[in-house]
């Protein structure tokens, strides 16, 4: 019973869990070789087999998918066409320049169809333009926490007089912290060398 | 009937039989440690008393939040009674508001300021894995029935005979979640007297009126859950049987353990969780 | 309708909890040390336990007033003070089931 | 066919081999060669996600490889220069 | 012999020259060399799959990587050597390590 | 003609290769995790994650539709950006252990490299007109690294607190001008084009502008005297 | 059907392109109630923390900052309206986003605050919140190439597939860890000593909101009878 009690003392350290995540999360990953896997052909959104389009010579391989520009829907097999009404429209769109760009060489397909219009814009603009608002809203999320603490802790703060002014305060007060501080800070790092290089 | 005479009359039945079984479940204890114990209304007397005292608020208090919780409280296990024996509606609401009963014990602890209402906030988290066996139960219920209704789940239990018969283990774990939210259970970390009340610390008043109002309408609803979910179609004599029983019970074990420290007490809860699955799932594969 | 008999019969057995508390705190000063048998009470207790169990023999009120009756001084006996009425209610107890027993044919 | 099948299973190897020398290769013990090791399994899945024709994911991957391997070590020198111990 | 030099092969030989080197050699400077070997193996891939524009982007983008890792290699190499320059006299290294064991007992800073 | 550019069902190629790429991507992923399990220091936990990513980003491109590339798109930025954010987070945190012994101020960099002074111009350049022109999530991961590149060989040090507000007012605008965009395309369909646009450069700007945030924050660190 | 039985009869869905969120008494009830925390939160003054000194007879208080609070409720309302969100989708690649986004916030709320044990277990908190990349989009994307599906009224109706229950269990370790339930709790719960009561309330409610709509959707996607 004290080995169990000892063995769930150490569910309650936070630096372990990571860990135990990740170990508990490798080990179901070895289920994923035990149960059969097959891709099930019926897929949404499908796409030709690799470098055909590029072989066939369409200029703007591999993200052809049909249409005409502002005349002529292109193909789009979406989940329900019945949501979007103007399916397929995006996909045969093409800004001005990148038209002009089709016309001078047949391998520029990429940034073609990723100029707005092409494929992956219908998918992350329109048919699934909700996950792709959530995916920039998770990007904003994270950029400004990064900035927030960037700007309060850890970037040099040379605008921010009145904080520096209570900094020098408390570093002349602890000048002699200050000094062991570096001391054994330089210690620590020498220390972590010798443990690299060994 | 009229839904809403309905209503409050149910609210008002779990209010009452919920403070009398707590009653109940005091003095149990109070008999197995050979102590006279206070009488059985004492509880409801209790929670009665605390609507006509002065309110007072710490200095502290993240405010409008401090007052609101309370209220919030009130209003899901009304909701509950709402759910359960008025409409015998989706076990998935019910979960949800043993999700935000756990919400509130977190945050009506933290929004004092108290440094006691702060460990029990903490340790609310903690034992937020208490609400597993919930979810596992539910889950169960729901594979071997087909369906989350309670009324879908009271006519399978008429035609095929009571739950308890065929997942006992799930019974198992969900007498374990009732233990874990009886008074002065080894697994109520959040309300252990060494941080002297845990969330309740720093309510006083109506506040604290609202917050056991609240108390024994949960009690009550955990354990006619039980009662339905694992009984089947019982009448009212079986329910008050049922509950004085399963008071006692709870009653005699909370008087005879001592509390576990709370990561134990999450991890064995856990395990017994895990336990009772695997054996349920054994169950019924096979 | 049920629900609201239901709701009657908690409402009033409180209030006899209540009421045995308090007459119970006048009457005894002191913690329980008596060995005696409070005659009210013991009547009352018999009564609640008989309309509780035997309410169908009762033909000249409705169940319900039987049973709000029957809580009710149940609850006045078992509300009292820590000790006091247990005895009476053990009694009780004892002379319903054994009316009940006879009345309801499981013996014969 | 054979031709592109090659491709993804050099991308695949890349990627393993990448990543086994992230965890166990030599002197990983240093963060600094632990992130640049890193480049070797991005390398691969950006094989796999050519061949695979995702040409516009790896237009991005290769972007913001460039932009994570920076971040990695901005926190790596910036926690020696602190002297932190992590 | 000669069939066997195709860019396929050529830009397949390179990644995995290019990785076998960034994983064996140790010294950062030596891989960053080998890095760009993976890189321009993975160059030579795409343009084998003809795309044009990605090739393009890659090669500026593949400099940008080499500078980044030279600019960050270079600060920690500085920040390592200047704490390593901190060192007054040998005796004071002594010192230290004699009283290891202690110095390490000692908090870094008193907690808040 | 129309039925020849786009197959009904997932080709037999991607078919026959989904179960190599997705067993790849496991392996790559457990030894990631592995890594993770045995490793003690907080830093090189944080290097491996990455590798989870990567297990990730092959898992999801094994799928191999357009759907699956448009899902890996977004997921590789948001990588980053959480890397960016917990890595900000590991720093505060050691920089909050030893406060009263540091200054503020990374170390300054003495270093005069030919290509950091002749390079980064034109090449930013390049990038950036680049990424404009591709637009949307990719165009603003090319742009982003040409503003990254141009911060970075910049000369002067110091907080540009002003910038960093302008660089936040131009991602909460642009997202606001994506969330306009969005619901246009679902109100008023004709206007499908006028929502294409708003989408795709409102994404640009946003991310873009946040990689310029990275921008500043390496000057921070490699600055140069 | 499956749905229906569930969380009652469905009220309404909101198609937006190939998402569509749905509602019903559930999904109501708890979209309603997180919309209400969320409106007390943004409305809220935050606690003092006052803690007794030790061998001492002074006292310590611990107070949220003015910058720090703006920061903190605006994540914590971001929070808010994730979780409700993440309540009502009804699409597998959705809702990991949400929880995505859910994790990413949660580390915001604790970064700002200035102790370092808090600041420790959410740099903990914030690798695992990356590493469930992996399990989340891995998980949606292997139940997407399995049933070539992401929405969930379609899924209710496939037969069980080994692969699905694989994807879900997947989706399942992706939400314990991001969510912080046993035995994941400990980094989680040590974030919860930090002074600013009504943003960490958030935390703790969208983890468990989570739970009980993964639980939902769990059930969906494993149709056991």
């Amino acid at each position: 019973m004290p080995s169990l009690g000892k063995f769930w003392n150490k569910f309650a350290k936070p630096k372990n869990i990571p860990r135990l995540f990740a170990l508990v999360l490798g080990l179901l990953l070895i289920a994923g070789f035990l149960i059969p896997t097959a891709l099930n052909p019926d897929q949404l959104y499908p796409r030709p087999t690799p470098q055909t389009q590029m072989d066939a010579g369409l200029s703007i391989a591999p993200y052809d998918r049909g249409g005409e520009i502002l005349s002529a829907p292109g193909i789009t097999k979406a989940q329900y066409p019945e949501n979007s009404a103007s399916l397929g429209w995006i996909n045969s769109y093409m800004s001005p320049v990148a038209d002009a760009i089709q016309s001078i060489s047949p391998y520029f397909g990429t940034s073609i169809y990723s100029s707005p219009g092409g494929l992956i814009d219908e998918i992350l603009y329109y048919t699934r333009g909700f996950d792709t608002i959530l995916e920039s809203s998770i990007l904003m999320m994270a950029f400004i926490i990064a900035s927030w603490l960037a700007i309060n802790f850890t970037m040099d703060r040379k605008n921010d007089e009145e904080e520096i002014r209570k900094d020098v305060k408390l570093a002349i007060s602890q000048s002699s912290n200050v000094e062991n501080a570096v001391e054994e800070s330089n210690r620590k790092a020498r220390k972590r060398q010798a443990r690299r290089e060994r | 009937m009229n839904l809403m005479a309905d209503i409050l009359i149910n609210v008002i039945i779990a209010f009452l039989a919920g403070s009398l079984l707590l009653g109940l479940h005091r003095k149990v204890m109070a008999r197995v440690q050979l102590r006279p114990g206070p009488p059985i209304v004492q509880y409801l007397l209790h929670s009665l008393k605390f609507f006509f005292k002065e309110v007072s608020f710490p200095k502290t208090a993240s405010m409008p939040f401090y007052i609101g919780i309370t209220v919030i409280l009130a209003g899901i296990w009304v909701t509950g009674v709402i759910v359960g024996p008025v409409a015998k509606g989706s076990l998935m609401i019910l979960f949800g508001i043993y999700a935000i009963f756990k919400i509130v014990e977190h945050n009506s602890g933290s929004s004092s300021g108290s440094p006691y209402g702060k460990l029990s906030c903490v340790r609310a988290v903690f034992s937020a894995a208490g609400e597993l066996p919930l979810f596992a139960v539910i889950g169960l219920v729901f594979l071997k029935t087909g369906s989350m209704n309670i009324a879908d789940v009271i006519a399978y239990q008429s035609a095929h005979g009571p739950l308890i018969m065929s997942i006992p283990l799930a019974a198992i774990m969900l007498f374990a979640l009732i233990l874990t939210k009886s008074p002065y259970s080894p697994f109520a970390i959040t309300k252990g007297k060494d941080i002297v009340s845990g969330f309740e610390t720093e309510h006083y008043g109506v506040l604290r009126g609202y917050i056991m109002f609240s108390e024994s309408i949960a009690f009550y609803i955990l354990l006619w859950l039980f009662l339905t979910l694992f009984f089947g179609p019982i009448s009212v004599v079986g329910y008050v049987i049922g509950m004085i029983l399963i008071t006692i019970i709870t009653g005699v074990i909370n008087a005879i353990t001592p509390m576990l420290n709370p990561n134990h007490s999450v991890m064995s809860q856990i395990t017994i969780a895990i336990v009772c699955i695997a054996g349920t799932v054994l169950m019924l594969v096979a | 309708m049920e629900e609201l008999y239901y709701m009657i019969y908690i409402l009033v057995f409180i209030i006899g909890l209540i009421a045995g508390l308090l007459l119970s705190y006048k009457k005894h000063m002191e913690p329980y040390i008596m060995s005696e048998i409070d005659i009210p009470s013991l009547i009352l207790a018999i009564v609640g336990w008989f309309f509780l169990l035997n309410h169908g023999l009762i033909r000249f009120a409705s169940p319900v007033i039987c049973l709000a009756i029957a809580f009710l001084f149940i609850g006045y006996v078992i509300g009292r003070r820590p000790g006091y009425g247990r005895r009476e209610t053990a009694i009780g107890i004892a002379i319903a089931a054994i009316v009940w027993i006879s009345t309801s044919g499981v013996l014969f | 066919m054979l031709d592109l099948a090659i491709w993804v299973y050099a991308g695949l190897a890349l990627a393993i081999f990448g990543s086994l020398a992230m965890v166990i290769g030599p002197g990983v013990k240093d963060p600094i060669i632990r992130t640049i090791n890193s480049e070797v399994a991005s390398v691969g899945v950006c094989l796999v996600l050519l061949s695979y024709n995702h040409t516009l994911a790896l237009l991005t991957l290769i972007a913001t490889t460039v932009v994570i391997t920076l971040i990695l070590l901005r926190a790596v020198s910036r926690l020696e220069e602190i002297g932190a111990d992590v | 012999m000669l069939e066997l030099i195709n860019m396929t092969t050529i830009s397949i030989a390179l990644m995995i020259i290019g990785a076998i080197g960034v994983v064996l050699l140790t010294k950062p400077l030596d891989k960053v060399i080998m890095v760009s070997v993976l890189e321009a193996g993975l160059f030579l891939a795409i343009a084998t799959f003809k795309y044009l524009d990605v090739a393009f982007l890659t090669a500026m983008l593949d400099p940008l990587s080499i500078i980044v890792f030279l600019i960050a290699l270079m600060k920690i190499y500085n920040v390592r050597k200047s704490k390593m320059d901190d060192y007054s006299t040998i005796d004071n290294l002594e010192i230290i390590k004699e009283n290891d064991g202690e110095l390490n007992e000692r908090p870094f800073k008193e907690a808040r | 003609m129309v039925v020849d550019i786009v197959p009904q069902f997932v080709p037999a190629f991607f078919q026959s290769m989904y179960v190599p790429v997705l067993y790849g991507g496991l392996i790559v992923a457990f030894i990631g995790l592995m890594g993770i399990a045995i490793e003690k220091r907080d830093i090189q936990i944080l290097i491996l994650t990455d590798l989870a990513g990567l297990a990730m980003l092959i898992i999801v491109a094994a799928v191999g539709t357009d759907l699956a590339e448009a899902l890996v798109l977004p997921g590789l930025v948001v990588e980053l950006a959480e890397t960016l954010a917990i890595s900000e987070i590991l720093i505060a945190r050691e920089m909050r252990k030893a406060e009263d012994a540091r200054s503020f101020a990374p170390m300054p960099l003495n270093m005069d490299m030919e290509i950091m002074t002749t390079a980064p111009n034109f090449i930013s350049l390049v990038l950036i007109g680049y990424g404009i022109f591709l637009s949307g999530f990719t165009g603003g991961a090319v742009a982003g690294g040409g503003i990254v590149l141009f911060a970075l060989s910049r000369k002067i040090r110091g907080l540009p607190v002003v910038v960093i507000d302008g660089v936040g007012a131009i991602s909460g605008i642009s997202w606001c001008l994506w969330i306009i965009g969005f619901l246009l395309f679902f109100m008023m369909p004709q206007y499908w084009l006028l929502s294409l646009f708003l989408a795709a450069f409102g994404l640009l700007l946003k991310v873009a502008s946040k990689m310029g945030l990275i921008g500043i924050l390496m000057r921070e660190e490699y600055g140069r005297r | 059907m499956v749905i229906e039985s569930l969380g009652g009869d469905l009220f309404g869905t909101i198609p937006l392109g190939d998402i569509v969120l749905y509602l019903n008494p559930l999904h109501l009830f708890l979209f309603v109630t997180i919309l209400l925390f969320t409106v007390l939160i943004a409305v809220s003054r935050t606690e003092t923390q006052i803690e007794a000194l030790f061998g001492s007879l002074e006292e310590n208080e611990v107070k949220v900052g003015k910058k720090e609070f703006k920061q903190r409720r605006f994540l914590a309302i971001i929070c808010g309206i994730a979780t409700a969100g993440a309540m009502i989708t009804g699409d597998l690649f959705n809702f990991t986003l949400f929880m995505a986004l859910i994790g990413i916030v949660n580390i915001g709320i604790v970064s700002a605050v200035k102790q370092v044990s808090v600041l420790d277990s959410a740099y903990q908190y914030g690798l695992i919140a990356m590493m469930c990349g992996l399990p989340l989009f891995g998980g949606a994307a292997i139940i997407l190439a399995a049933t070539g599906t992401l929405s969930l009224f379609e899924l209710q109706t496939l037969p069980l597939n080994a692969m699905v229950v694989f994807g879900a269990l997947m989706m399942l370790v992706g939400v314990a860890g991001e969510s912080g339930i046993a035995p994941f709790y400990a980094s989680k719960a040590e974030m919860f000593r930090t002074p600013g009561s009504p943003f960490i309330l958030i935390i703790h409610l969208s983890s468990l909101f989570i739970i009980v709509r993964f639980v939902e959707i769990l059930l969906i996607l494993i149709p056991v009878i």
